[in-house]
């Protein structure tokens, strides 16, 4: 039966029993809700979880699982002696299941028997042909043990599947049957149904978790293999950043790039949240609703503005912009910038795209303080930007901070806006308005560039990765300390 | 999975999408899938192993490394098919209402190398204008928009322009006379000063134009094909007299280009349906020679291209091939 | 009371002041105020300042993609040509690949050019066909195949001009750009200008931008978003199935639920930190977890919105947490106090209050995932990918496709002018795109929000 | 004081205990908020918790029904049983215990939701009505116990939160009369009200206390008089007195008591 | 009633009127709350506000300074002045008007700071205090007023939140009269209190009406009879009677007064 249909009888095993449950439970109390622990949907409901919940884990773990096991057995009947000079079990064993369900696929478009599927030979039939001709993809011709082995296999799968849909809709039955046997009007069902609601809320949390994890993972492998072509104190510790495209005269060292990280969001930041906090503000306490309706939508396109434009922004407006301002015979009589690629740059523009994230939610936190702290405020005397300032904004404080660290990440991890505003060399240096570049545009560019990519050049990246990592990692528990701290609960 | 799919550097993509397109218009095969994401992106792809979740072809803008034929190897993708397609033309490039310029590798070295051979002895760089460099220049203050180091262009204008222009100039020599050993005579012809005159440019050639608009006395380094689109922003300088066009490339004339190549995974030859056809309506005499479209659109041809043609009918891994 | 006028002994310490004069510490305070609500009118100013700022230079960059030239041309699809041998068997039909069309178009194109009574020093059809778009014989071909009845006729096409030419019609290509252009040649234009007199070139509105899909580099004109345009909404679908409960169900728990401990603490703490991986990093993930490991298929719009899907999360978490955070704790006594268990009071009273929050993270996470590229880098989704329409919903999350960004970025890279109208051309239908997904949000927003 | 009321309600001495609470101890954070309270609250009857401001009746009441596991930083120790269940044992589920242990807080705390919908929440969560129309007996039915009625008959979909103050306290005194709830807990119910809605309020806990006991805490000590049946006098997180009411008024056994109603003047 | 006490306050006829209202209405969106109101309120006199739950002495009360600007379906017309001058005229900043008129509000609403930082936030912002030691001596003096020093003294750190409601209530006061208002509107301040803080707070209002006005709104008739001179009854949004407390309570003039007064049980 396929995957498809035996989760669709199960959800129906499920819906059957929310009404058998359901209708037994109201029975059970003698037609009177009152008399039940909990309402009776909460007795269909566990129903529906009992017969459902366990046979789909079921399903899912046996659909993982099992084939695993299958391919061991098949694995263990190849003779040793049979793996090619250069192959390996593993790759043998990816083509006997790829004939194997080459085999199935065939069968099921008609261009083979059953019967032929099972018999055929590879002395008389050219079976990567034929399969070929279904469009399954074979590494190398199929030899008489991988034809043997898939046939097996494919038998093997076979009776798997049987055995699976009898073992998960069994399963389902018997979950129902439980139920149904537990349903009695003092059954606890609600706390079954919501501790199973908890689980799933868990099972939700723990997707982050894993995500950190995978990501982790992922840099972790690249990272150390970095690191043991490439000294770590020089990447730590190196204060230049100029990786060359040959086998020599790379340097890999972090500090420039994290500075210019930290300064491009630093000048980001000091444009989005004064203005963001300040639209937020005007947008809660002071706009009318209509304005309100208006603005605050309109902001929020900011975000959704492709970073290319930002990016061409930077290059051809806001770059020259700030060169006739600050540059060799600017407005200001200063030489302080020498092109329109500058730290200045993309940090305004990186500012102007990052305004809604802090606006936005400001707003909705803000809005969320409860009238009675302004009146309370208001009813003393104070203005109302006194009572902004005072009362609302140090209630609203953990949201906004929320808001704040959003618009932070969000600079740290932009790359177009810095390529095209900031530049891409990397610079130690305290002039806003020189160019530099930052680890995550660092990460992209050796990432996808045309160096090898087993060197220390493509590598770096992931080192990069882990180090931003971390010391995000760091700066965000700082931000979870002061916001512990000066969090005001109000109510 | 029936369709086709390559990965690697985007400066192949251009005429591989062009193929695909044409390949998916006159066969029966579905429109082969080009991604772009850099060589190195794509041979790393290219050598997770042989199946339907991997890639069949990468296009690269350099050669295969050593220790990505052991990579792939370990992986299992051994039989590697090579295919040069033909050569990408480097041309350095201004802004079409600016001075124009004849270069030579010297002038580029005098104007970007950290520390140039003054007076027999290696100073830093006093250059400020083109002038400086090379008194039949306009003074024009020296902005150079070059490649980052993640591109393989930066490879190419490093080897046949800024070594050439060391040598030329002397100051390779005087480097070794200073004491330097030659590894690191080498290394420092090919650095670039950090004082703003030159410019990593890590996007796209698009970016390179964009920053010569906004600067109009910069200069840029681009693909032949790309200069040929914009030839209305864009006039282009001669490099040591030979103006860079398709036909001065594919005969040696002009020094600055690059092969292209892409790399097919034997073991998928006969098993994803379209890929032999794919690879070899790719180099066909129709679309990749002289006269085909990506010739057209700026694409330098291979005057080899039979052999590979025939490599290919062949199914020549790299191995057996060379 | 009734002797108003009389004067009170014993008049308190304070001097009573009127309230039409402001005293001095008044006047500083109301300045103050005045100030504060100036600053909340300029950020907003500033902010709708370069939002227009940056929608004039999108709209005046970008409307010129909607419409395109095109060629009405005559078109003899001779026997001799496309079925040597008349039985018009389709397997024959097929062999003549669009090189083998080429004939029939520069037949048709001199017959154009004669009959429209233009002198003109070019004589080479060759040269001549380059008015047209390179695409023009594979569409010739694909209606041949599709009708192979038609062999034989004279059937008259509308085809696309080629970029020059349209660029010529639009303003951007100029003759004098053109005398150093190979492509084209300043005479060609005196061809469409004669041509356009006569109405066989026109421009008009070009429906193919909105719906069609990718070309390549040689044939800018043919370019489309529609393909790209279904990636992206396949993508988003995922996105938003996924990452909304997911992401509001992690909240819940953190902050209802969970007990306050060094664990959940680590949580919050990297949830946070996840805002701040760089979505590259998210793609390098999604190529080891989704298609190495889990063997999805690459370039698919569902492995690209599970890995948006992870990159959104964090977003949608931060802000829900906050609004959460926000509600008064009286309202969950309250309903704990009538006997609802937290989970009910949680779901009946403290996130509907949440929801404004919660639909504010959603609207920028969205935004966010739907101009995300870089991620789709590495999972196959940037390229040339977008050229085929899914074949129904089940194909449009797995089968090869783009996504919007990834098309514009992909566009904004290309050599060809004509790509660059088109990337502006695309961010516009790219924001329409975000738009429309907003408006919902937005007025469930409103109706949400609520003081208490 | 009206003595005769007070002695006309003297309760049987065949009462059952409902709740009883041995050696309970509050804490929030390091501040000791109840020292040693042993209470014992029948079946049937009306006890009101007296006391200055601040003497921790309100953290008291709050231990009846688990409303403290809500505040972080307050810890809950002793024996409390109703029905000689220990509330605090693992297997109790706070939420069952609530059902049954209704509450009305001091401050009033409506849902920012209709006035019906705020009524007719805990019904529709217990599963109290089949049909619309019975749920709207309900919630007229509390409302009018909640002598509301004719204040928002008019107006049932108008949010509570736009209610006056007084309204709203008696609001949330229909919302938890609205479950029938076998204990009832209010915190200073009437404070809001005027005497006609307070004598009301009364008149319905002296219904209420014919098939459920109530607990009510009062800064009125004619209303502790009037309606309860027994008093218990708190004092700085201490128990000082619980007794009968006629007796608590008339003849305090503590001195602290004494001069805490005798001193009166509310 | 202590008749004897109110006779006592009986106020002079030479007093001053700091606050006339005239023809005012109110609405809540399409509600008439109040109709044809017209008081006035006398300088260094307490007036009470008295009348059943939900009649509009809060919203009446809170016309007063304006605290119905921020509730954005009320509309207020009519003319109230204070000390002759218009407050609803344009040019008037409802701030200055605020400070001069401050007020407590009838649900406790301290902010969510220490409670020193509650008491000391009036006073910092209108710049009463010009050292530390002097804000110190201010919140001190606030607290004591408000009768909760005593209560307070070693917590001054602690949140405002984390009160009892009578805290809460006492703290709010304190935090209005931190700021030496002209007049101050307190809603129903002692609801919440026992009666020894109540008699405190009473007291404090004594002081009070030695300088300033005083408007209070009870639900307590004894409260209304004790501290104040003039007495307003309110009924249905409309002012029914208005004149002398003795009076008020020993003759009214209106038969809803009367009834309102003798149905009284409190
Ligand atoms: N924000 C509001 N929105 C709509 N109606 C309101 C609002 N506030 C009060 N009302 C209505 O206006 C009328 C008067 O309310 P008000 O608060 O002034 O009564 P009150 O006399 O203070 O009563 P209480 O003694 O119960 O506090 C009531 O009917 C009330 O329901
Ligand atoms: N959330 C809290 N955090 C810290 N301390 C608290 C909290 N709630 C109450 N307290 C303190 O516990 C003590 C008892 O408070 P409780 O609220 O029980 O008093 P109460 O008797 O109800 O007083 P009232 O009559 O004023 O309501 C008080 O000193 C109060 O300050
Ligand atoms: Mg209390
Ligand atoms: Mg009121």
């Amino acid at each position: 039966m396929p995957v498809f249909w035996i989760v669709c009888a199960v959800l129906a095993i499920g819906v059957i029993g929310y009404g058998l449950c359901r209708s037994k439970a109201m029975k059970s109390a003698g037609g009177n809700a009152r008399n039940l622990h909990s309402l009776p949907s909460y007795y269909g409901a566990n129903a529906f979880l009992f017969s459902v919940v366990a046979p789909l884990a079921l399903l899912f773990a046996w659909l993982i699982f099992v084939p695993i096991l299958i391919d061991r057995s098949i694995g263990a009947t190849i003779p040793e002696d049979r793996i090619a000079e250069g192959s390996s079990l593993g790759l043998m064993m990816a083509d006997v299941s790829r004939v194997s369900n080459g085999l199935n696929l065939a069968v099921s478009e008609g261009a083979m028997t059953e019967e032929e599927s099972r018999s055929i030979r590879t002395e008389f039939t050219d079976v990567r042909e034929r399969l070929a001709s279904v469009g399954v993809a074979l590494g190398s011709n199929v030899d008489a043990t991988i034809l043997q082995a898939a046939q097996k296999h494919r038998a093997a799968s076979d009776r798997s599947r049987l055995f699976m849909s009898i073992a998960v809709i069994a399963l389902s039955l018997a979950g129902l049957a439980l139920a149904m046997s537990r349903t009695k009007a003092d059954f606890r069902a609600r706390n079954t149904v919501e501790a199973a609601v908890k689980v799933m809320l868990i099972a939700a949390a723990s997707v982050a978790i894993l995500t950190t994890l995978g990501i982790v993972l992922s840099l972790l492998f690249n990272t150390i293999e970095f690191f043991r072509i490439w000294p770590a104190t020089d990447f730590f510790f190196n204060t230049t950043w100029s990786p060359s495209f040959g086998d020599t005269g790379s340097e890999l060292g972090l500090a420039p790039l994290l500075w210019g990280t930290f300064y491009i969001s630093i000048v980001a930041l000091a444009v989005a949240v004064p203005v963001g906090l300040f639209a937020a503000i005007y947008l809660a306490e002071y706009a009318s609703p209509k304005v309100r309706a208006f603005a605050k939508p309109l902001l929020e396109i900011l975000a959704g503005i492709p970073t290319i434009v930002y990016g061409l922004f930077a290059l051809l407006t806001v770059g020259p912009l700030l060169v006739s301002f600050f540059g060799d015979g600017g407005t200001f009589g200063v030489e302080w910038m020498r092109g329109g690629t500058a730290v200045m740059t993309a940090g305004l523009v990186m500012g102007v795209m990052l305004i809604p994230f802090v606006s936005s939610l400001s707003d909705d936190i803000i809005n969320a303080v409860p009238q009675a702290m302004r009146d309370g405020s208001l009813g003393i005397g104070a203005t109302k930007s006194e009572t902004i300032r005072q009362v609302v904004l140090p209630a609203a404080l953990p949201g906004i901070v929320g808001a704040i660290l959003l618009a932070a990440s969000r600079a740290i991890g932009e790359t177009m806006i810095v390529v095209m505003g900031a530049g891409a060399a990397a610079k130690l240096s305290l002039n806003p308005f020189e160019a530099m570049t930052t680890v995550t545009a660092k990460i992209v560019s050796q990432l996808t560039g045309d160096s090898d990519f087993a060197s220390p050049q493509a590598l770096v990246a992931f080192a990069l990765g882990m180090s931003l990592f971390v010391i995000t990692l760091a700066l965000n528990v700082l931000a979870l300390y002061i916001v512990r701290r000066y969090r005001e609960q109000y109510d | 999975r029936d369709q086709v799919q390559v990965a690697g550097s985007s400066t192949v993509l251009p005429y591989a999408s062009i193929v695909a397109e044409a390949f998916g218009e006159n066969f029966d095969f579905p429109t082969p899938v080009v991604e772009s994401g850099g060589s190195s992106a794509g041979l790393k792809r290219f050598c997770e192993g042989v199946g339907e979740n991997t890639i069949d072809v990468a296009n690269a803008s350099r050669k295969i490394r050593e220790k990505e034929i052991k990579a792939c190897a370990e992986a299992g993708v051994t039989d590697i098919i090579e295919v040069r397609i033909g050569y990408d033309g480097i041309v350095f490039a201004s802004d079409i209402d600016g001075n124009t310029f004849e270069f030579t590798p010297s002038d580029w070295f005098n104007a970007l190398s950290p520390k140039v051979l003054v007076d027999g002895a290696m100073v830093d760089n006093p250059n400020k204008t083109w002038a400086d460099v090379n008194a039949d220049f306009p003074a024009q203050a020296l902005a150079a928009y070059i490649p980052g180091t993640k591109h393989g262009t930066r490879e190419v204008f490093e080897e046949k322009v800024l070594a050439v222009g060391c040598e030329a100039t002397g100051a390779l020599e005087a480097m070794v006379a200073g004491g330097m050993s030659e590894d690191d005579a080498e290394d420092a012809c090919i650095a670039v000063r950090t004082d703003g005159v030159s410019n990593d440019i890590d996007g796209d050639y698009t970016e390179t134009l964009a920053r010569i608009e906004s600067n109009k006395d910069g200069i840029g380094v681009f693909g032949l094909a790309f200069y040929e689109n914009n030839t209305d922003k864009l006039q282009v300088a001669t490099m040591s007299g030979v103006v860079p066009t398709t036909e001065s490339i594919s005969t040696g004339e002009y020094p600055v280009s690059r092969p292209l190549y892409f790399y097919v995974k034997k073991a998928h030859i006969g098993v994803i349906p379209g890929l032999k056809e794919y690879a070899e309506f790719f180099i066909s005499d129709e679309v990749a020679g002289p006269d085909g479209p990506l010739s057209a659109y700026g694409l330098v041809a291979d005057p080899a291209l039979a052999d590979t043609q025939s490599a290919i009918s062949a199914e020549e891994t790299m191995a057996s091939g060379s | 009371m009734t002797d108003i006028s009389s004067n009170t002994p014993g008049q308190g310490a304070r001097v009573a002041s009127s309230l039409l004069t402001e005293d001095k510490r008044t006047k500083k305070r109301n300045a103050a105020e005045k100030r504060f609500k100036a600053y909340g009118i300029a950020a907003i100013a500033v902010g709708l300042f370069f939002l227009a700022a940056l929608l004039f230079a999108i709209i005046s960059n970008g409307t010129r993609a909607f419409t395109q030239t095109f060629v009405t041309l005559d078109i003899e699809l001779l026997e001799e040509k496309l079925d040597k041998n008349g039985n018009r068997d389709i397997e024959e039909i097929k062999k003549v690949s669009t090189f083998g069309y080429s004939p029939l178009l520069d037949a048709a194109v001199t017959k154009m050019v004669t009959d429209s009574g233009v002198e003109t020093p070019i004589t080479k059809a060759k040269d001549l066909k380059q008015l047209l778009s390179s695409g023009a014989a594979g569409d010739l071909r694909a209606f041949v195949v599709a009708n192979p009845d038609r062999i034989g006729d004279t059937v008259e096409f509308r085809i696309a001009a080629s970029s020059r030419v349209d660029g010529y019609l639009k303003g951007r290509v100029t003759r004098e750009s053109l005398a150093r252009d190979k492509n084209l040649s300043p005479e060609h234009l005196d061809i469409v200008d004669a041509l356009k007199e006569q109405g066989v070139v026109k421009k008009s509105f070009n429906w193919d931008f909105i719906l069609g899909a990718d070309a390549s580099d040689s044939r800018p004109e043919q370019a489309g978003m529609g393909v790209a345009m279904l990636g992206s909404f396949f993508m988003m679908l995922v996105v938003l199935a996924l990452s909304l409960p997911i992401g509001v169900a992690t909240s819940i728990y953190l902050e209802e639920f969970a007990p306050q401990n060094w664990f959940t603490d680590l949580i919050e703490v990297n949830i946070s930190n996840l805002a701040a991986v760089p979505s590259i990093v998210f793609g390098i993930l999604g190529l080891a977890v989704f298609i190495q490991f889990a063997h999805l298929p690459q370039s698919a719009p569902l492995v690209g919105g599970l890995v948006l899907t992870l990159m959104t999360l964090p977003t949608i978490i931060i802000s829900t947490r906050a609004s959460l955070k926000s509600v008064p704790p009286s309202i969950r006594d309250a309903a704990l106090g009538v006997g609802a268990s937290k989970m009910q009071a949680v779901f009946h009273h403290v996130l509907p209050l949440a929801m404004p929050g919660i639909l504010t993270g959603t609207i920028i996470g969205l935004a966010q995932a739907l101009g995300e590229t870089a991620p789709l880098l590495l999972i196959g989704m940037v390229g040339f990918i977008a050229s085929n329409y899914p074949e129904g919903v089940m194909d449009g999350f797995v089968s090869p496709n783009s996504a919007m960004p990834a098309q514009i970025y992909e566009w904004a890279k290309r050599a060809d002018p004509a790509f660059y109208e088109r990337a502006w051309g695309g961010i516009i239908i790219l924001l329409v795109f975000l738009i429309t997904m907003n408006i919902i949000a937005i007025f469930l927003r409103r109706r949400f929000e609520r003081r208490w | 004081m009206d003595d005769l009321r007070s002695v006309e309600r003297i309760v049987s001495d065949d009462e059952k205990t409902k709740i009883s609470a041995k050696n309970v101890q509050v804490y929030y954070g390091d501040t000791h908020a109840i020292r040693d309270v042993d209470v014992e609250i029948a079946d049937k009857t009306v006890t009101a918790f007296i006391g200055p401001s601040g003497c921790g009746k309100s953290t008291f009441l709050r231990c009846l029904n688990r409303m403290n596991d809500t505040i972080d930083i307050c810890r809950v120790e002793g024996d409390i049983r109703i029905d000689g269940e220990d509330i605090y044992d693992k297997r109790v589920d706070p939420v069952q215990l609530r059902a049954k242990v209704g509450m009305v807080f001091q401050k009033p705390n409506p849902f920012p939701k209709s006035i019906y919908d705020n009524v007719a929440y805990g019904p529709r969560i217990h599963g109290l009505a089949h049909s619309k129309a019975e749920l709207d007996e309900i919630v007229e039915k509390s409302l009018r116990r909640g002598a509301i009625w004719n204040e928002v008959k008019d107006r049932l979909d108008a949010p509570g939160t736009g209610l006056s103050g007084g309204q709203q306290q008696r609001l949330c005194i229909a919302r938890a009369v609205a479950t029938e709830p076998e204990v009832l807990l209010m915190d200073e119910p009437c404070s809001a009200l005027d005497p006609i809605a307070t004598a009301q309020v009364e008149e319905l806990i002296d219904e209420l206390r014919q098939s459920y006991s109530v607990v009510i805490v009062t800064h009125s000590m004619q209303q502790a008089a009037r309606v309860s049946q027994r008093t218990a006098f708190f004092h700085l997180g201490n128990l000082v007195e619980f007794g009968e009411t006629g007796q608590i008024f008339t003849n305090p056994t503590d001195e602290r008591t004494e001069s805490y109603i005798s001193g009166r003047i509310g």
